[in-house]
C-alpha cells in the first residue's frame, strides 16, 4: 500500500489514546483511587497502533500485563476499562481483574496474565483450535523480550511450528525485563535467527508506525493463506518505569523522548484536523472516567462468585 | 443386564473417551504415546485411527507449554485430555494449573472457562521408585478453581470420565496404576457421576476405613482378613477429592464411632489431614480417627523398602484391631496383592 | 543491649546474608533484580559490589532451570540462595523442587546433598490480584526431604535466613512483603534459630491464636482489641512450616483449652489442616478448633473484595470472642493495618 | 592422534562389556530378582565408549535414567551396580536407587534421574560452580533428543551461554522418545542449527568409536582452555524397547543390527587377544551377580534413613 493511502487519521487517534490514557493514569495515580500496579505502554504506542490496524475484527489477541495500549488499541471498551483500574463492579471483570488481567471478549481480547510467558502457550492452543476447526482466523500473541528468558516460549514456537499453526508472535524488545538488560540474559541479542532455528518465518521490523502495518498486514495475510506460523520482532523503549508511573530508571535523564515523541509528531503532521481529534479523546477519558468514577464498587459476597464456571 | 458390560477399568476410560468424541466433535486427546500401540494402558488405543490424527495425538514431552495449549484451545470452545503416564510429571505444568487454569473464570469474572481434563497416573507397580511413584493431588484440591477426582471401579470411572469431559472448569484426573486391569459392570450408555459425592462401598457397624482410589482396594481386602476377628466394618470410596463429601463421611462416622483415613499420597499437610479437620469440626463428641498414608521419606525402588512404603491390607487390619479392640494381640493372616505380584513390568 | 540493632526485617535479612557469604566463599545469591537498586527490598543491595558480580547477580527470567542451576551448583558444594519477588513464580520450579531437590539425599543415600535456599516473597499489599498473593507453602511441607520456615520477626528472620543457609538440606524461605519494613532488636552477631521450633509470642490463658508470618501480626492486633473485653489470648508464631512444634502447640492448647489457627493461605489441604489435626491426634479430650484463612477464591484485584480475602484483625477478634463468650454480641472497634494502608506501591 | 594409536583395548572391552552387561540384564530379567524398570543401552555404547575415553578423571558426569552404558564406560563400582539393580544393601544406593538413579561419587558420576531433561540444568550448576571456583573440570551432560522437546534444556543452555560454561552437551539422537519420532515432535530436525543459534559451539558427529572420540577430546581441550559451552549430536539407534528388555518394535524386524553390530565387530577386529577381554568380562560379570545376589537386602527400618542430610 502506498505510504499516502493508510489511514493517518485512524494511526493517531489510537496512539494518542493510548498516550494520553497512559498520561492521564500517571495524574490521577496519586489519589489511590487505583489501586492496584500498572505497567505502562507510553513509548510503545506504535507496536500496538500499526498491529492493530493490520488486523481484522476476527483477528485473536493474546496480550500480558503491559496491556493497555494492546487493548485501546484493538478498541476494547474504554469505559469498562477505567472502571475495572477503578475495581468497579462495572469494570470489564467487576474490579477483580485490574490492570494486570485486562480483557474484552467482543473484540477477541483474551484476558491477560502477569505472570511471565504464561499465556504464549494459551495463544498456541487457541491456534490450534482454528486449525482443528478449519477457520482462518489468525492469533495474535503479543510478549515482551523476557518472555523469551521462560522454557514455555521455545516449547510453545516448537510446537506452533511443528503443527504450522496460524499465529503472529509479536516481540515488543524493550530490552529490558524490570531492569535487567537483555545482555544479562542472552549470550547475543540475536532473537530473530533463534526463533527462525525453531522453523517460524521471523523478521525484524524497524520501528514505525506505517511500517509496522504494511509488514503486519502482509504476514497476516499469509498466515490466513498457509497457515505458518511468524514472528516479528519490533525494536522499542519504555519510558516509563517497569511497573507503576516514574519516568524508567534506565532511560537518561534527558533523553528526548521523555519530552517529544518523534512518531506521534510525525502521525500528527499527517492529520489535517489534530485538535478535533484530540478533543474527542480528552472528552472520551473525561467520560470514561467519570462513569468509573460513579459506578459501584462490586458486593462484599461476591467474593465467591465465578470462581467456578457453573455455565 | 444386557445394557452393561463387564469391562476393565481401562476399558470402562476408553468407553467414556470413545463416547465423548462420539458425541461431541470439540473433544480432543492428546499426550505423550496417545497414538502408540499400547495406547495408555488401552485407554486412548487407535482414537487417532477413529477420529484422525487431529483429535487425539502424540506430543513432544513439553509438559508445560502442552497444558497452557489445552488451555488456549478451551478459550476457543474446545475441550481436551490432555494424558500424562505419570501424575509426578504435572509437577512440570504447576505454573499453568495453578496460576492459569485456576484462576481464568474468577480473573475474567465468568467471561470466560477453561474445560479441560487432565489425565494422570499415579501408583505403584514395582521399582518405580522416588520420581514415578507420587500422588500430590492435594496440590490440586488446595487450589479454588480446580476439580480433582480419582474414581476405583469401573462404573466410576467411565462415569467420571464423562462427567469430567462435560464439566466447565479444569478436573484434575486421577487414575492407579493398579486399578486398569480391574474388572467391574459399567453401562454401554453415556452416563456421569457427580463430581461431589462417595460412595460407601461395603456397609458396616464397627469401624469406618476410608480409601481413595487404589487404598479402597486395599480397605477391602482389610474387611475380607478382619472377618476371622468377626469385625466388620464400613467403607467409604471417597472418588471426589476436591469436593469432600463430608455429610457421607459424617453419617458413617456417627454410626461407627471410629475412623481410619487410607490415604494414597504422604500425610502431611495431605488430604487426609483436610478429612481430619473436617470430621472434627463438624462432630460434638471426640472419636478416634487415624491416618495411614505413604512413609514420609521418597519411594525406595528395592522391593522390601517399597513394601514398606506403602499402607497394606495387612497394615490396615492390624490397626482396625486395634482400634476396635484395643487389644494388639492379632497378627493377621498374610492377603496378596494378585495385580502388584504378578505385574512384571516393565512400564 | 549494645550488641543489638534496631533494624527492620528487611535489613535483618540483608545482615544474615552480608555475614554468611562474608563467613562463606561458597554462598552465593541470585535472581531476578538482585543487583537493582532496590535489591529486593534492600535484603541484597550491593551485594554484588561487596562480594562481585559472580557471587550475587541477576538472571534471565527463567525460573525453572536456575532452581536446577542452584541445585546442581550445589553438588559441587556451593550454597546457593535463589530469590523470588513472588511466590506464585515457584510454580514454574516444581519439577525440581518436588521432583530433585528433595529426592537427590535419599535416591542417593545420603552421598548427596542439596544445600539450597529458595526465598520467596508471599503477601498482599494491594491490588496484586490472583497470580501474585499465593502462599502456597504447604506444597512444599507435604514433600519429604524439604524445609520450610516463615518468620515474622527481624531477630527471627535473621537468625532463620543464616540457619537455612548452613542447613545441608533445601530450604524455602518465606518472606511477607508486608513485615519488610518491621522493625525489632537484632544482635549483631551471627547467629542461627531452630528450623523446628515455634515461639510464644504473646502468653494468655483464655484462648490460642496460632499465626503464620504475617497473621502474627494480625494476631496481635487482635489481642489489643480484645482489651476492651479483657479477653486474654496467648499467641504462637509457627515459624516452622515443615517440622510442626507440636510440643508448644500442645502445651499451650491444654492450657487455654480453645485454639484458633490463622494461616496464610487457603485452609483446604492446608497447613491449618495439618495443624488441627495433629492436636486432635494428641489431645485425649476435645476441645474447639478453627481455621481462618484465605476465602476460598482467587484473590481479587479490588480493595473491598481484597480485604475481605484476607483475614483481619477484626475478624479474627470476633472469633475469638465468640468462642470464648459463646456470645455474638460485639462488634470490635475498627484497628488499621498501617503498613497496608500506607502502601502505595507499585511494587 | 592417528587412528593406530587409539586404544582400541580399551574400546573394546569399554563396547563390550556394556553390550553384555544389558545383554545379561536381558537373561536374568525373567527371574523379577530386578525389580524395577530398566532402560537399556544396546545399540548406543559408541557414544558413552568414545566421550569417555576422551575424558579425564576429573571430568564430572551427568547421564539419565538410560546411564548403564555411560556408568560403565567411565568405570563406575561394576559389583555396586549390580547390587543396585538387585535392591540389595552394598548397592550404590543400598537399593533405594535402581537402574533409573545410578550414581557414583568416585568417579563424579552424578546420581541420576528419570524425569527428561530434569538433570541438565544441575549439569550446568555444576558447571557455574566449576566457574565461580576457578576450576578446569569439565561437565559432561549426555542426553537424549527427547530432552530437547523441554523448555528446560533452552533454558539451560542459554544460560550456559551466557556465563560461558565449561560444560559438553552430549545429545544421544536415537531418534526415538519412547516410541515418538523425532518428525512428531520437531518440524524440522535442525538439532545442531537451534542449539548454535544460542550461541553454542555445536557440531554433529559421526557416530563411530574413534571419530568420537577425537572429536571429543579435542572439544574438551577447547572447554578446559576457553570455557565455551559446547554441544554435540551424534545420530545412534536404539536397538531394544525403549523400557524393558524386547527388541525395539520400532526397528524393523530383520535389522542387521539385530543380529551383528558392525561397531563392535570393527573393534574386535582391532584386538589381537579379544578372546582374553571376553573372558575377563564374563569372570567381571559373574562375580559382580554373585556379590549381588549374595548379598542382603536393607532393613526395613533404613526406609526413612537419608530422607534429609545430617552431615
Ligand atoms: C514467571 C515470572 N517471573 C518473574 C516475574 C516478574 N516480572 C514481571 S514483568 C517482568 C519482566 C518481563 O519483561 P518482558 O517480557 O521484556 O516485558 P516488559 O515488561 O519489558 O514489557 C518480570 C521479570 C513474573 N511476573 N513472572
Ligand atoms: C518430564 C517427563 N515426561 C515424560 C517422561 C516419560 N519418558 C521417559 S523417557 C522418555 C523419552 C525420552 O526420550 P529421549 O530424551 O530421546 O531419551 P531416550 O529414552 O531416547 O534415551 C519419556 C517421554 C518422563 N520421564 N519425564
Ligand atoms: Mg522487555
Ligand atoms: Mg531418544
Amino acid at each position: 500500500m502506498p505510504k499516502e493511502k493508510f489511514n493517518f487519521i485512524e494511526a493517531y487517534y489510537r496512539y494518542k489514546k493510548i498516550r494520553r490514557t497512559e498520561e492521564k493514569i500517571t495524574e490521577v495515580y496519586h489519589t489511590d483511587k487505583i489501586k492496584s500496579p500498572v505497567h505502562l505502554s507510553i513509548g510503545q504506542e506504535s507496536i500496538a497502533v500499526g498491529c492493530s490496524m493490520a488486523s481484522s475484527k476476527k483477528e485473536i489477541i493474546f496480550s500480558n500485563y503491559r496491556g493497555h495500549a494492546h487493548f485501546i488499541a484493538h478498541g476494547g471498551d474504554y469505559k469498562a476499562f477505567w472502571s475495572e483500574l477503578y475495581g468497579k463492579r462495572n469494570g470489564l471483570s467487576s474490579g477483580k481483574a485490574g490492570s494486570m488481567h485486562l480483557g474484552d471478549l467482543n473484540i477477541n481480547f483474551m484476558f491477560t496474565s502477569a505472570i511471565v510467558a504464561s499465556s504464549i502457550p494459551n495463544a498456541v492452543g487457541y491456534a490450534l483450535a482454528q486449525k482443528i476447526k478449519n477457520f482462518s482466523n489468525v492469533v495474535l500473541c503479543y510478549h515482551g523480550d523476557g518472555a523469551m528468558d521462560q522454557g514455555v516460549f521455545w516449547e510453545s514456537i516448537n510446537f506452533a511450528s511443528l503443527k504450522q499453526l496460524p499465529i503472529l508472535f509479536i516481540c515488543e524488545n524493550n530490552e529490558y525485563a524490570i531492569y535487567s538488560h537483555l545482555k544479562k540474559r542472552m549470550y547475543k541479542s540475536n532473537i530473530v535467527e533463534r526463533v527462525r532455528s525453531f522453523g517460524l518465518k521471523a523478521k525484524k521490523i524497524k520501528n514505525d508506525t506505517f511500517t509496522i502495518f504494511e509488514e503486519t498486514k502482509k504476514i497476516l495475510n499469509k498466515i490466513r493463506k498457509n497457515s505458518i506460523p511468524h514472528f516479528i520482532e519490533i525494536p522499542t523503549s519504555r519510558l516509563k518505569d517497569h511497573v507503576g508511573i516514574e519516568n524508567s530508571p534506565n532511560m537518561k535523564k534527558n533523553d528526548s523522548r521523555l519530552v517529544e515523541d518523534k512518531e506521534l509528531l510525525f502521525l500528527r503532521s499527517k492529520v489535517k484536523d489534530f485538535k478535533k481529534i484530540d478533543k474527542k479523546i480528552e472528552s472520551e477519558i473525561d467520560t470514561a472516567i467519570d462513569y468509573a468514577e460513579k459506578s459501584k464498587y462490586p458486593k462484599q459476597n461476591e467474593i465467591l462468585k465465578n470462581v467456578f464456571s457453573d455455565i | 443386564m444386557s445394557n452393561s458390560s463387564n469391562l476393565s477399568y481401562g476399558k470402562a476410560i476408553y468407553e467414556g473417551i470413545y463416547q465423548s468424541m462420539l458425541n461431541n466433535p470439540n473433544v480432543f486427546i492428546f499426550g505423550q504415546g496417545v497414538d502408540d500401540y499400547k495406547g495408555h494402558y488401552g485407554t486412548t488405543l487407535n482414537l487417532h485411527k477413529i477420529f484422525g490424527k487431529e483429535r487425539a495425538f502424540d506430543t513432544p514431552i513439553s509438559e508445560d507449554s502442552l497444558t497452557g495449549i489445552a488451555i488456549g484451545s478451551s478459550l476457543a470452545g474446545m475441550r481436551p485430555i490432555f494424558v500424562h503416564q505419570r501424575m509426578d510429571f504435572l509437577m512440570l505444568c504447576m505454573n499453568q494449573l495453578v496460576n492459569m487454569a485456576s484462576k481464568i473464570c474468577y480473573i475474567s469474572n465468568g467471561h470466560q472457562n477453561v474445560p479441560i481434563v487432565i489425565r494422570a497416573s499415579i501408583g505403584r507397580s514395582w521399582g518405580q521408585g522416588a520420581q514415578h511413584s507420587q500422588s500430590l493431588y492435594s496440590f490440586f484440591a488446595h487450589i479454588p478453581g480446580l476439580k480433582v477426582i480419582a474414581p476405583t471401579t469401573p462404573f466410576d470411572v467411565k462415569g467420571g470420565i464423562i462427567a469430567s469431559i462435560n464439566d466447565n472448569n479444569p478436573v484434575i484426573f486421577v487414575e492407579h496404576r493398579m486399578l486398569y486391569e480391574n474388572k467391574g459392570l459399567v453401562p454401554k450408555e453415556r452416563y456421569e457421576i457427580s463430581l461431589s459425592s462417595a460412595r460407601v462401598t461395603k456397609k458396616g457397624s464397627d469401624l469406618t476405613l476410608i480409601g481413595i482410589s487404589y487404598t479402597v482396594v486395599d480397605c477391602l481386602r482389610a474387611s475380607e482378613i478382619l472377618k476371622d476377628k468377626k469385625i466388620d466394618v464400613e467403607i467409604i470410596d471417597l472418588i471426589c477429592i476436591s469436593s469432600l463429601d463430608i455429610k457421607t463421611i459424617i453419617k458413617s462416622a456417627k454410626k461407627t464411632k471410629k475412623i481410619i483415613i487410607v490415604d494414597n499420597d504422604w500425610l502431611y499437610c495431605g488430604l487426609a489431614s483436610e478429612i481430619t479437620t473436617q470430621i472434627t469440626e463438624r462432630l460434638k463428641f471426640k472419636i478416634p480417627i487415624e491416618r495411614m498414608g505413604y512413609k514420609f521419606s521418597p519411594c525406595p525402588t528395592t522391593r522390601n523398602l517399597e513394601d514398606n512404603f506403602y499402607p497394606s491390607a495387612n497394615v490396615i487390619a492390624k490397626k482396625v484391631y486395634e482400634m476396635v479392640t484395643n487389644k494388639k494381640d492379632w497378627i493377621p493372616r498374610k492377603i496378596i496383592n494378585r495385580e502388584i505380584l504378578e505385574f512384571k513390568g516393565p512400564f
